[in-house]
């Protein structure tokens, strides 16, 4: 096994590098910049069961180190996905988990039945968390009730590897991490946006058309963290970290956290090389210090 | 092909505080045409501002450059850079302005900082023989930074609000008198002024190309911020669907919740 | 009634610009750089009932646009302050809040008996929401029952206007303001701090002894102006808008979106001055806009 | 008094990639005394890095001086800073050094960066006729940034951990080699330096003088972010209680959570 190999469940990864849902299309935009095979692996675009346009603009503003976004899941659905994106993917070898998102439990198993028939999905990631859609969306990832629901629903209609995303607008969010792994999932992906708000004081006029936003980007890294050192002390399933990962100092704080991956979201947008600028300073960090990145997972729990 | 470049600031040419032209040193072509665009940050900006910018690019080739209006705290930063500063540069991005269409006299119509691509786009022009009619509006004087630059290559006429330049109005008014069926036009500025000229463009049946503005996250259509209400539903991608584009695809009136783009700020 | 006038239940601020608890001492640190009557107002620093040495460093550290603080709320207790403090706020004019804290009911009931014999509280701000204790903190503010608790015992020694704050890890805030609200709470404060943690990674150590520490600073900003507005909507009681609060244009993204008046925190760190220039630049806003503050709150909930 | 100034950066001198001093210019006398600091921030820095960085006074007057040692974001952007640049700054605060005790050697011991507090120091020392003994000790021969200076005004002993100038090893082993019962140790560098010499000086009876470095978010006693622990239990807080104090006052074995201060950024 390599350095940078890492087991999430049954599923290897070449490297703990991965990127985030609704900040790399579908993988297909960065073949300008480099190999997406080279990372770990790739979340989709949130996919629900028939195509979304969207909510109306505006639909993003900057905020302090971190932005706000209210896309409202536009995207193209998951027939067109596994018919238009899918095959190039799996063609060019890249590692693909797919995100969905319903507002409803059927509609969640709907989706994870389609995608059952497709080779080259490699883990499904529930969105259980968006809080830009009016419904579904956070309710479900909220309630411990309501998630376990989910995951169980799902769990029944799909032997892949299950990965569950968590809100960090819970009030108890571990007690929701654990009903997942009691319902089967394989992994807690944390955390997806908290919602924020911003005001055009020229125009004393909401920013946003949707109102509020999910908050990203580095603003957001100290409460991921801290989301993922509660959740390592928790649950046994593995954590894959997210919120403002930018560079490999980032990401090595998330595995030192007790994260076993770390998913690059907001940074892409800075830097669409920043995924793969991680993954070369991990590389680095292992070889230097001899060690793997299984030897880095939780380094910070011990002290 | 999209590239991903560190460059060097060039040279920074003040207009006035608000208004800057700054250009950077590349090491190949950029390939850019008129109406296509780049992001822009600064490469030691850190973790805030903490997106690129989109900013159109007034040239292309080896020493590509952008005129940028102070606005916020990333064209602040931009306004105050020295030569030799560090800039990461995305481009050339997006759909540049479709070819004129034979046997009708371009008229390219400017608000402000929205003269950049057209700037591009008339010296493409001049090189092709052509000289467009330019009608370039401003609040003041002082907003029409790159007017030499237009008329050029350019029949210009200029407009300000409070007539301290040329005609006392707007581009519209004067776009009005001057609307004729043999016309093609191109326009770039504040939304309002764009959504005026597509309504008297689309009245005579005269073609109209606009290039659109909006926020930006990513520049090449993933993080789907960029929505602009299409004509038939749904949504336009500024970055891939424009920011060039005609104006009939365009559905320029359901933007009710949004701040004014462009409005000044308070504070 | 002056522009900057703003009336919160019964008392009367010369103007919306407070500090924050916690970050400006006992309002006696900044003779040096202007007078601090000139405020709409300062709240103390967490009182409790017996002096406490907080925790042991590092207690701070820089996070992106914000900071993580874990003082664990040293102070000098109410009695120190009531005899040392307060008589010299007194004589300069100063309106003061004075901030509590407590791990149980009657604490904070004794404490608000021991301010009750003084002279010069303006008000009481209830802190329920301290991340950084191991004890009470936290727990009371995240559950709408403790927070009425707490609320209806200290509204039954006291008469001054009582204000709660609230904390944004509560899972159901607009539960917890309204069970306050019910109990008589005059205002509501929103917002404190959320956990957040930071790693060295050269060390692979956290880089506070008490591993979290509450994240504060513009970051927080959008976070807090979502919750403002969200409170706006639920309640009848004024709120105080709290959370990254540094210019004038901050302030009135709060109060346009429904907050009565704001605090200034770790701004004052960034610039001692940063209060004043606050109430300064409200003051040429609503001159140069011919209006008063009493028409600026809410104005973003019109449109 | 302390007060609250944006001033212009006159001058910057590098030595080497990570040691820059600054020298400010100001309108009328900071006031600083040796052992003070200033808390510096870019005038422009926006929203991150957020907090101000305190520094210890190099020199004071109208063109006070820090000295920097770059180890993360804001050192970075201090050590990029060109003339002209507008800083905030706000000082002087904290304790300065105290006065030497009669009849005894006066011992500079620094570290590093550490060094900074001691020129000012050594320099006032002269100025009364005192030519104290400085132990300056870095890792390499490139982290003795002020060697100079210190030369100056003191008879210098240098030590490098690789050799590579002076006596190879610490400045503990040169301290304990001309311990005697007569010197006055003042002392400023890394924690576990301060803390050896701290130690030694205790096991002699011999007077010692440290300044304290952590971080700070205030500056000036209200954030109560600045705890350090106190001997005799509770905290001191090193911006109102120090930076200079008596090394008595100080526990410095009980941190044993928090990260090794000044130990090396890895990436
Ligand atoms: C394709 C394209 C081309 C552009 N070309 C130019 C150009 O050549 N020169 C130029 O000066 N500007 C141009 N802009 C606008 C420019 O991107 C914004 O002015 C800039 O991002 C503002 O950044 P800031 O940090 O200074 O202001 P911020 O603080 O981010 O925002 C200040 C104000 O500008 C508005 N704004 C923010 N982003 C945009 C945006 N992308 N488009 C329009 N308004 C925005 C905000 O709503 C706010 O009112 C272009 C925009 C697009 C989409
Ligand atoms: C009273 C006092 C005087 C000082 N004098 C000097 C001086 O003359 N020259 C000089 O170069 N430095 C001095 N320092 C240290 C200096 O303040 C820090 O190096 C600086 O704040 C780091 O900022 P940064 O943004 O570059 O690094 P950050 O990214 O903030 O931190 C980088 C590393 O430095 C550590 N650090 C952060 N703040 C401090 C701090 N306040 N003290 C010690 N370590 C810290 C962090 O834990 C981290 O390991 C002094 C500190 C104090 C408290
Ligand atoms: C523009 C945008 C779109 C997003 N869309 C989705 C989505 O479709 N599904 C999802 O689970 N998360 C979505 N997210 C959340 C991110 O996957 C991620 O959880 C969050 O941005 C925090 O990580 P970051 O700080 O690295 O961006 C989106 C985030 C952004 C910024
Ligand atoms: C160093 C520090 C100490 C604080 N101490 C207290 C406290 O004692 N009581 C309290 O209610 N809030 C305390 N807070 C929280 C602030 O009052 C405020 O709610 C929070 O910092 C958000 O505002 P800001 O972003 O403007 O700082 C403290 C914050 C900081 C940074
Ligand atoms: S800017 Fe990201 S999709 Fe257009
Ligand atoms: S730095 Fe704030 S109290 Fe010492």
């Amino acid at each position: 096994m390599s350095r940078l190999q890492v087991k999430i469940g049954e599923l290897l990864l070449h490297n703990p590098v991965l990127t985030a849902s609704g900040t790399f299309g579908y993988g297909l935009e960065y073949e300008d910049f480099f190999d997406v095979a080279e990372l770990g692996g790739i979340c989709t675009k949130g996919l629900s069961l028939l195509p979304r346009a969207g909510n109306p603009p505006e639909r993003i503003c900057e905020t302090p180190a971190s932005m706000l976004n209210a896309i409202g899941l536009a995207n193209v659905g998951v027939e067109a996905f596994c018919t238009d994106k899918l095959p190039i993917l799996r063609q060019r070898g890249v590692t693909v988990v797919a995100n969905i998102f319903a507002s409803s439990t059927s509609d969640f198993v709907a989706i994870a039945e389609r995608l059952e028939r497709e080779d080259g999905v490699h883990a499904i990631e529930l969105n259980v968390s968006c809080p830009n859609v009016t419904h579904g969306g956070l309710e479900f990832g909220k309630d411990p009730k309501l998630a376990a629901q989910v995951t169980a629903a799902v769990r029944r209609v799909t032997r892949r590897p299950l990965w569950v995303k968590m809100s960090p607008e819970a009030g108890d969010i571990v007690a929701v991490a654990r009903a997942c792994e009691d319902e089967g999932a394989d992994a807690i992906t944390a955390i997806n946006t908290i919602r924020g708000m911003s005001i055009d004081v020229g125009s004393a006029r909401l920013r946003l058309a949707n109102r509020t936003g999910g908050l990203s980007g580095p603003a957001l890294r100290p409460i991921a963290l801290r989301i993922v050192w509660e959740l390592a002390a928790a649950i046994r399933i593995p954590i894959i970290g997210i919120g403002g990962v930018a560079t490999a100092r980032d990401a090595l704080e998330f595995l030192f956290a007790g994260a076993s991956a770390v998913q690059v979201g907001t940074a892409s947008f800075s830097d669409p090389l920043a995924a793969k600028k991680v993954l070369t300073g991990l590389r680095a960090y292992c070889e230097d210090q001899d060690l793997s990145v299984a030897d880095l997972i939780g380094r910070a729990r011990a002290t | 092909m999209k590239r991903l470049e560190v460059l060097p600031l060039l040279r920074r040419e003040s207009m006035g505080d608000a208004y800057h032209v700054l250009t950077f040193e590349a090491a190949v072509d950029t390939g850019a045409s008129a109406g296509q665009f780049v992001m822009v940050r600064g490469a030691e900006w850190g973790d805030a501002p903490l997106l690129p910018r989109p900013m159109s690019y007034l040239s292309g080739g080896r020493t590509p450059s952008i005129l940028i209006k102070v606005v916020g705290e990333g064209t602040l930063r931009m306004a105050r850079a020295e030569p030799g500063e560090p800039f990461t540069l995305l481009g050339p991005l997006g759909r540049p302005w479709r070819g004129a269409h034979p046997g009708r006299r371009p008229v390219l119509v400017a608000g402000g900082v929205g003269v950049a691509p057209l700037v591009f786009l008339a010296r493409d022009m001049a090189k092709s023989g052509l000289r467009p009619l330019a009608i370039y509006g401003g609040r003041t004087a002082r907003d029409l930074p790159l007017d030499d630059e237009l008329a050029e290559s350019c029949e210009l006429v200029v407009t300000t609000e409070d007539g301290s330049r040329g005609r006392r109005g707007r581009v519209t008014d004067e776009l009005l008198e001057r609307l004729s069926a043999d016309i093609d036009v191109f326009t770039c500025g504040p939304d309002r002024m764009m959504a005026k000229v597509a309504e008297l463009c689309r009245e005579r049946d005269v073609p109209c190309a606009v290039s659109l503005e909006t926020p930006m996250a990513c520049g090449y259509g993933v993080c789907l911020g960029c929505a602009v209400p299409r004509e038939e539903g749904g949504y336009l991608y500024a970055c891939v669907d424009g920011p060039c584009i005609d104006a009939r695809q365009v559905s320029f009136s359901s933007d009710s919740h949004a701040p004014v783009k462009g409005a000044p700020r308070v504070l």
